[in-house]
């Protein structure tokens, strides 16, 4: 028995606070979506791939940088506005379950629409940080989880001065709290909903470069909602910084699991980890950490 | 009653619910400006339904207008948005409230201006006018709306109406769950509104008792159809009437929990 | 005074059997939400074969009084006795068991049932067949089936709801969706029935049709019966004894006489006799 | 088959009966068909576009060249798999029935277990290049099954052979710490018993440390070998998890260069994503890429210039993938040449050309006469070994092309067949068949069409 | 088939009452006397083969989403324990029957059906549905993990025993595949008419008032994640020996989940019949439409673009579907059925 080696523990908690909080960045994307409009939209992760292919077949086209990245986000406006036109607004006021399936259907039609317009080739994507770790005190940490923490740090603070202090964000909440009621004081449902998807896509198009830069930009991209999952059931599919403290908890205890009890069941357990994780946790807590219960009285 | 002094006007309405289930057939009704009119009628007779096809909500309970029309000062309702209707004026108030609980008092009435359309500073002047005919609100203006009572609940909807500087209130049974001395309350402020800045209002209540205090003029409704319209006093004073809509109510100072089977399953589905 | 309420009155007046045994004992019952308080410190005696009232403004605690007896909610302080077992907080998996049924205040029927398979579920205590038996038909599971199925034929009989029995119950009109609530659970033949507003958004004649179910109901079988209504005229006619509550807390409790009189209920809830105006004009 | 087009009427009958019209026509001339389950599209569109392409390049080169083989005209048809079992099936499902096919090659482990035994009983070989099952390299058991060129085990004894040369001789091995790190899949697990096998004999330490699927996230895996300070990590991976582990590696400070990729982390679709991370990564490979080579050369011109290029991206002619799908194409070509030597210039039968793959003989000279040479080494298939002891080489990634590291090196082959004998022949007992004589594997049917067909 | 069993309304018809059986009874017969006129090794293998499959895997995920309105995005893991059961059992329990097998397969994924339907106790709706994806993952690792299960295959690939009996060849397995589900949804389409099956509505619709109306709510849920597991482990066990016939753990995937998910929905919430319309769209649809695609473009393009169209509408069509039919295709059939008779003369 080897005696315990500290600085190593810190590295694997730093990296795996590090790691959650790229699950929280895919998180977030569902928070937005789910908050204001009931959807579970299982087509995040089409989504993200959609932005990031585009992205990066634009830059490889010899798009500048920051043009691409306007062109892109301006396409996932369009996409925006489509999807609520086409799927949100014909489907408002059915189920819960119909909905999800139907964004499982336009998850089809993404990744589909995707490769059809991009090619199903494997891309590079750099985005200029070199990823040399810094050492800490003998603890490695990588210089793009950092920049990556930062900019995830940095949404989450937009998002909330966004949903806390302009007219949008009220009128968000509004809709996120009662949709009936809000549509007949006479808020406009369709345009914050098409809003709503735009800031999704938004979300998607930055956590798509993110993944996109550690990944590749390829089908598998977006496979990663399935690392937001079990963020979203810990912290609450309606709360943003349920979300990141989602993701942080995830994705620390997940690495630690995986590092001190991985071997002692062979390893991998990684894949199920997470979800059994926060099925103990829910299990306390049936609404998530941060999940809004009915505030109401009688 | 002149055509030009009508501000509403609804025309042999239909209506059904998932494209099956017949909820009106013949609703008519005019809403004279500057008049307090009310809807009465037993629970499933169809008011609330009425009035939701008046402020074009219907489709978003699976509803839908199948015959008949309604103008809002010239307006054809059916072809105007909710939004749009606001804008010109038509403000309702829903049945059972439908107050952002999650919202505070003061978040509530701020998004009766952003459906308006105001600027900042409308909405400003407009708060400290709903302060002033509700005090009760402002104490508890930080406080999540859902946390407050079902009367202070009710003072917020209809303030946050008030917000969108309605020309026309729309109120689907205010009294509803509310103690006789906080429905008094609230009806003496729609009355103080009327007689006050003229402002016009419909409402639909299931307690004829009250309603027909306060209204000048009322329309009956019976299995989805009009069956009677005229002044508050003469429908007060027909026998059916009293037997029908008066007779279980004579002591009965409070609402009752008031919902058509349809509006029943929505709020299940909620 | 109207015409149903004066039949209730003498409906309810033909009954002044002893009361024996008390059926439900509350003793300092309180339940807070997140801080708010629903009710508070509540003490309420139902006696058996009693018709038990309880008024009051919205938001003043009936129903969560109501949820609380019926293990729906968990009561933060007090005891609630069901006979003579007594309860920190009832098990509501044991409520039918345990001879207690009820009807809530937002119809909750189950949608997907036609108005006999409702009612049926009301029976679900009492099957002790296991899945494997009903499927195949046979002895214990047949047997409860049938029984099962007479029992409810009879209450929807009983209760006027012949026409409706194969229907989906989300098709049918409010009024009539109250009543089915009723039979199912009437159809579990409790000793302790609790109606939540079981006349609300009812016409004249249907309240009075519903007012004979009940008052039937605690005759055929002596139950006991707490129920919340708003229509003071049915509540007075109706019941043995009234408490009244407001804001959480019990302002008073007695007959109806006594409760109409007593200037705290006048207050919080009655308020001033306006609509008697009406009423006196209209009788003019 | 007017009596099948009718059949079928129920369900997509029109696809059907011209289908079955398309028979008949291709029954006359002498075609040898080649169905391909392919895969453009999913997680593993890469690897998939770049094979295929390969092999319909050189169909098309021999046809456009030669004009067939002997005369003989080569046809296929896709089906879309999406790499997924069942659609695999259904593409075999729906063409098994065609007249004049060669073999299959469906690039799938998964794919590949699903056919083992609807290809024994409708007798057409199949082929699985470089992977599938290590056991069916056992002619005896598996009649009609070639993991042609590599199989998994083989492979490893490769990899090791490799680390062996770079230390300096076998003996060096003693005490070096090895990771594998695998992909969480049947495919990844498959090699797991032969490195603890070969750790036996050389005597190093070896901690195999499994990536879940899909491997997008391995913190915990990299900074476990970080711990462990390993001399070199091979890694097993598969699809998006090969790039990550590069990225990784550096994020957690281990030298590319110590990182061996096996078989099928070997392609430009698994450095490129990584960017700089990945230069000087070396993976194994059996087939050199680039476009040099003489046969590639003749089909950028002969089939490229004509405009009948498969690919759609001429960068990939010469990419790992695609030359990986020309070596394809030129065994289940050679196949056919050698079978018709014995059974005639014409159309052969499923198990004719079964028995061509059995005496797949191309030694370096011969693969020199193909425009192969240097592209791959030579194979040596007989009816009792049917992987055809490939020689393998390595290559290392200079952040633009792939560059040969290696000579060829022989995996070793005597230890690892008692291995593959005792798998097999426990598959036999279970599955309950009789051991293959070489007088059986000599014998062909010579009806026409497939046995399905026939039983019809 | 699929023609055939399009569903009729429930009660009457113009003529007349018709017995609800006898509709389905026709069907059955069809499937046992009529398609094997017909039918070719492809439409066994191929499509008929899946479609039962996943039919009855739809049958058991509707029994506990349709009826007991439990969410579950882990059906494949069922399956996945079902087939890994019975083929374990049928190797290393000497003579046992194959039927034996496959009834303690479904025994055995009950039993994980149960201990990954605890969540269910305390959670509802999304949280419960993603908190199943935990069976999905872990089953999964567990299957690759552990060699035993799949008698220490280097590959973790289990190859289907032979059937025996008049059960070889493509119609052998059909007959085989269509006798087990005539079995099960005869008992599926029984019981949910039982107590049992009330009690599952029940909970469904209302769980408050299901409790204290005296339905055993707790128990009621395991058991609908009891009975459910059951079924979908033997569809598993179809799906591994009688149509792909060596399975491997990846074979049952989320993307299985998700489709069998789609059966139920778009064939219908809470209709057995649901399941086999469902069932047939979502097995045939891609089939039809990659090969009329290869038919009418496969010289123009390129698999992968013919399949990413293609991919791309079926997505669209499952969009325009849940638009135009929310509550599925069995209520789409009744109300055709409704307009038909409506139309027909009633006198």
């Amino acid at each position: 028995m080897e005696s315990f080696d500290f600085p190593f523990f810190i590295e694997v908690l730093v990296g795996g606070l590090l790691s959650g909080i790229m699950y929280s960045l895919v998180a977030i994307g569902f928070v937005l979506i789910y908050k204001t409009s009931g959807v579970l939209n299982f087509a995040q992760g089409a989504l993200l791939l959609f932005a990031a292919l585009t992205f990066v077949s634009l830059l490889e086209r010899g798009v500048p940088f920051w043009i691409t990245f306007a062109v892109t986000l301006a396409i996932m406006a369009v996409i925006g506005i489509l999807i609520e036109r086409t799927v949100l607004r014909p489907l408002v006021n059915k189920p819960p379950i119909t909905l999800f399936v139907a964004t499982l259907g336009l998850a089809y039609v993404l990744e589909g629409g995707a490769q059809l317009l991009w090619g199903t080739q494997v891309h590079g994507l750099d985005l200029g940080i070199d990823d040399v770790p810094y050492v800490v005190g003998g603890v490695f940490i990588s210089t793009f989880d950092l920049f990556a923490a930062a900019v995830a740090a940095s949404i989450v603070l937009l998002l909330t001065i966004v949903f806390r202090y302009t007219r949008i964000g009220l009128a968000f909440r509004a809709v996120a709290d009662d949709q009936f009621a809000a549509l007949a004081i006479g808020l406009k449902l369709p345009v914050i909903w098409a809003a709503v998807w735009i800031a999704a896509g938004f979300v998607a198009l930055v956590a798509g470069l993110l993944w996109g830069a550690r990944l590749g930009v390829q089908f598998s991209l977006s496979l990663v909602v399935l690392k937001a999952l079990p963020v979203l059931v810990l912290g609450g599919f309606d709360s943003i910084l349920g979300a990141i403290v989602g993701g942080l908890l995830i994705g620390a205890s997940e690495k630690l699991a995986e590092v001190y009890l991985g071997p002692f069941f062979g390893g991998g357990i990684e894949s199920w980890f997470a979800y059994v994780f926060a099925l103990a946790i829910l299990l306390i807590r049936p609404s998530g950490l941060f999940g809004q219960r009915l505030v109401e009285r009688t | 009653m002149s055509e030009r002094s009508d501000l509403l006007v609804v025309n042999n309405l239909a209506a059904v619910y998932n494209h099956a289930v017949s909820a009106l057939h013949g609703v008519s009704l005019r809403v004279s400006r500057g008049e307090v009119r009310a809807i009465l009628g037993a629970n499933g007779a169809g008011k609330s339904t009425t009035l939701k096809a008046i402020s074009n909500v219907l489709s978003a309970v699976r509803g839908q207008i199948t015959a008949g029309s309604i103008a809002f000062d010239g307006l054809d309702v059916a072809k105007t948005k909710p939004s749009d209707l606001i804008r010109a004026g038509l403000v309702p108030v829903l049945e059972g409230r439908h107050v952002f609980k999650s919202l505070t008092v003061e978040e509530n009435l701020n998004t009766g201006g952003l459906g308006r359309g105001s600027s900042r500073a409308e909405i400003a002047s407009d708060l400290e006018r709903v302060y002033t005919l509700f005090p009760s609100l402002t104490r508890k203006r930080k406080i999540a709306a859902g946390l407050t009572s079902g009367g202070e609940q009710q003072m917020v909807a209809v303030g946050r109406a008030l917000m969108a500087r309605p020309r026309l209130l729309v109120l689907d049974e205010p009294s509803m769950g509310l103690a006789p001395i906080v429905v008094q309350s609230i009806f003496d402020t729609l009355r103080k509104l009327n007689r006050e800045e003229g402002l016009t209002i419909l409402l639909a209540e299931q307690n004829a008792a009250i309603a027909l205090r306060y209204a000048s003029s009322a329309a009956v409704l019976e299995n989805g159809a009009t069956v009677l319209e005229g002044p508050a006093d003469e429908l007060r004073n027909r026998a059916d009437v009293r037997e029908f809509y008066l007779g279980s109510s004579i002591k009965r100072p409070d609402a009752v929990q008031a919902r058509t089977p349809i509006s029943a399953t929505v709020v299940a589905a909620e | 005074m109207g015409l149903v309420s004066t039949n209730v009155a003498e409906w309810g007046g033909a009954k002044s059997a002893a009361r024996s045994r008390q059926i439900l004992t509350l003793r300092g019952v309180t339940l807070s939400f997140g801080g708010v308080t629903a009710i508070s410190d509540i003490d309420l005696d139902v006696a058996e074969g009693e018709i038990r009232a309880i008024i009051g403004p919205n938001g003043a605690g009936k129903s969560s009084l109501i949820n609380v007896i019926s293990g729906v909610y968990r009561p933060d302080r007090g005891t609630i006795a069901i006979g003579d077992t007594v309860f920190a907080d009832v098990p509501g998996s044991r409520v039918a068991r345990l001879g207690i049924a009820r009807t809530y205040q937002n119809i909750a029927l189950f949608k997907g049932l036609t108005v006999l398979e409702n009612v049926e579920t009301g029976r679900a205590a009492t099957v002790s067949s296991t899945f494997i038996e009903q499927v195949i038909g046979i002895g214990r599971a047949r047997r409860e089936e049938a029984d099962t199925r007479a029992r409810s034929e009879a209450v929807i009989d009983a209760l006027h709801l012949t026409s409706v029995r194969d229907r989906l119950v989300g098709t049918l009109p409010y009024g009539v969706q109250k009543r089915v609530e009723l039979a199912r659970a009437l159809v579990s033949e409790p000793r302790l029935l609790l109606l939540d507003e079981p006349m609300a958004g009812m016409t004249a004649g249907e309240k009075q049709e519903m007012a004979g179910f009940v008052l039937a109901a605690r005759d055929r079988s002596n139950a006991s019966i707490v129920l919340i209504e708003h229509d003071i005229g049915v509540v007075m006619g109706l019941s043995d004894r009234i408490a009244v509550l407001d804001y959480g807390r019990k302002i008073a409790d007695g007959t109806p006489d006594a409760v109409r009189a007593d200037q705290r209920v006048i207050d919080a809830y009655l308020g001033v006799a306006h609509d008697d105006d009406i009423i006196e004009e209209s009788h003019v | 088959m007017k009596h099948y087009g009718a059949k079928t009427l129920l369900k997509g009958a029109v696809l059907s009966a011209v289908a079955a019209g398309s028979f008949a026509t291709a029954a006359i001339a002498d075609e040898q068909f080649f169905p391909l389950q392919s895969y453009r599209v999913g997680p593993y569109a890469a690897g998939g576009t770049g094979f295929f392409g390969g092999t319909i390049d050189y169909f098309n080169l021999i046809n456009t060249r030669d004009g067939g083989v002997n005369g003989v005209k080569l046809t296929w048809e896709e089906g879309e798999t999406q790499y997924e079992v069942e659609r695999g099936v259904e593409v075999y499902e729906r063409l098994k029935g065609r007249p004049n096919i060669a073999a299959w090659n469906p690039l799938s482990v998964g794919i590949a277990y699903a056919m083992i035994d609807r290809i024994t009983q409708d007798r057409v070989p199949l082929i699985t290049v470089n992977h599938g099952r290590t056991d069916s390299t056992d002619g005896r058991v598996f009649p009609y099954v070639f993991p042609l060129l590599l199989n998994p085990y083989s492979e490893t004894s490769g990899i090791i052979n490799y680390i062996a040369s770079k230390e300096g001789g076998e003996e060096k091995l003693k005490g070096k710490k090895i990771v594998v790190l695998y992909h969480g899949s049947p495919y990844g697990k498959e090699t797991i018993p032969i490195y603890e096998l070969l750790k036996e004999k050389f005597g190093y330490e070896v901690q195999q440390i499994e990536v879940p699927h899909p491997g997008n996230e391995q913190q915990a895996q990299w900074l476990a070998i970080r711990r462990y300070k390993p001399d070199y990590v091979v890694l097993r991976g598969w699809g998006v998890m090969n790039p990550v582990a590069i990225k990784t590696a550096q994020k957690t400070g281990f030298p590319v260069d110590r990182i061996i990729g096996n078989v099928w982390s070997n392609s430009e679709e698994d450095v490129i994503p990584a960017g700089d991370a990945a230069i000087g990564y070396t993976a194994i490979t059996t087939q050199a890429s680039g476009a040099d080579y003489p046969v590639l050369q003749e089909i950028v011109k002969t089939v490229y210039d004509g405009g009948k290029g498969n690919l759609e991206d001429k960068k990939r002619i010469g990419s790992v993938y695609h030359n990986l799908g020309i070596v394809n194409g030129i065994l289940n070509v050679e196949a056919v040449r050698i079978a018709q030597k014995r059974f005639g210039n014409r159309t052969l039968t499923g198990d004719e050309v079964r028995w061509g793959f059995e005496h797949l003989q191309l030694d370096p000279k011969r693969v020199e006469e193909l425009g192969a040479k240097g592209l791959f080494h030579s194979i040596n298939v007989t009816w009792d070994n049917h992987e055809g002891d490939g020689l393998v080489t390595f290559q290392q990634w200079d952040g633009k092309k792939w560059n040969v590291v290696s000579d060829w090196i022989a995996p070793d082959w005597k230890l690892l067949r008692p291995i593959i004998e005792k798998s097999a022949e426990a598959y036999a007992k279970e599955k309950g068949i009789k051991i293959r004589t070489s007088e059986d594997a000599d014998k062909v049917t010579e009806l026409q069409g497939t046995a399905s067909s026939a039983k019809n | 088939m699929t023609t055939a069993s399009i569903p009729l309304p429930r009660p009457v018809s113009a003529i007349g009452r018709v017995p609800t059986w006898l509709l389905p009874l026709a069907v059955i017969v069809f499937a046992y006397a009529g398609i094997p006129l017909f039918a070719s090794d492809y439409l066994y293998d191929a499509i008929l083969a899946p479609f039962l499959a996943l039919s009855l895997a739809a049958v058991g995920l509707n029994i506990l989403t349709g009826y007991a309105g439990q969410v579950s995005l882990g059906s494949a893991a069922f399956m996945a324990v079902g087939a890994y059961a019975a083929y374990n059992f049928n190797l290393r329990v000497e003579g046992l029957p194959l039927l034996a097998s496959i009834v303690f397969a479904g025994l055995i994924a009950s039993a994980v059906g149960v201990v990954f339907g605890l969540p269910s106790l305390r959670l509802k709706g999304f949280y419960l549905a993603v908190s199943t994806l935990a069976a999905q993952f872990f089953v999964q690792w567990t299957l690759t993990k552990f060699s035993w299960f799949s008698n220490y295959n280097p590959s973790g690939v289990i190859d289907a025993p032979a059937l025996g009996y008049v059960f070889e060849g493509p119609h052998g397995r059909y007959l085989f595949s269509l006798s087990v589900v005539v079995a099960l949804t005869v008992f599926a389409a029984r019981l949910v008419k039982t107590q049992t099956g009330r009690n599952f509505i029940a909970v469904r619709d209302n769980e408050t008032a299901a409790k204290i109306s005296g339905v055993p709510v707790l128990h009621t849920k395991l058991l609908a994640f009891a009975i459910s597991s059951f079924i979908i482990g033997v569809a598993g066990v179809l799906w591994a020996f009688a149509y792909l016939r060596t399975v491997e753990p990846h074979g049952f995937n989320l993307d299985r989940s998700f489709q069998i998910l789609f059966i139920i929905i778009i064939g219908g919430l809470a209709t057995i019949r649901g399941a086999f319309l469902g069932a047939a769209l979502i097995v045939v649809l891609p089939l039809v439409l990659s090969r009329a695609g290869t038919f009418l473009f496969g010289s123009y393009f390129d698999s992968g673009v013919l399949d990413m169209s293609q991919r791309i509408l079926v997505g669209a069509l499952i969009i325009v579907f849940l638009i135009a039919e929310p509550d599925g295709l069995a209520a789409l059939g009744n109300r055709i059925a409704r307009r038909l008779r409506l139309r027909s003369p009633t006198n």
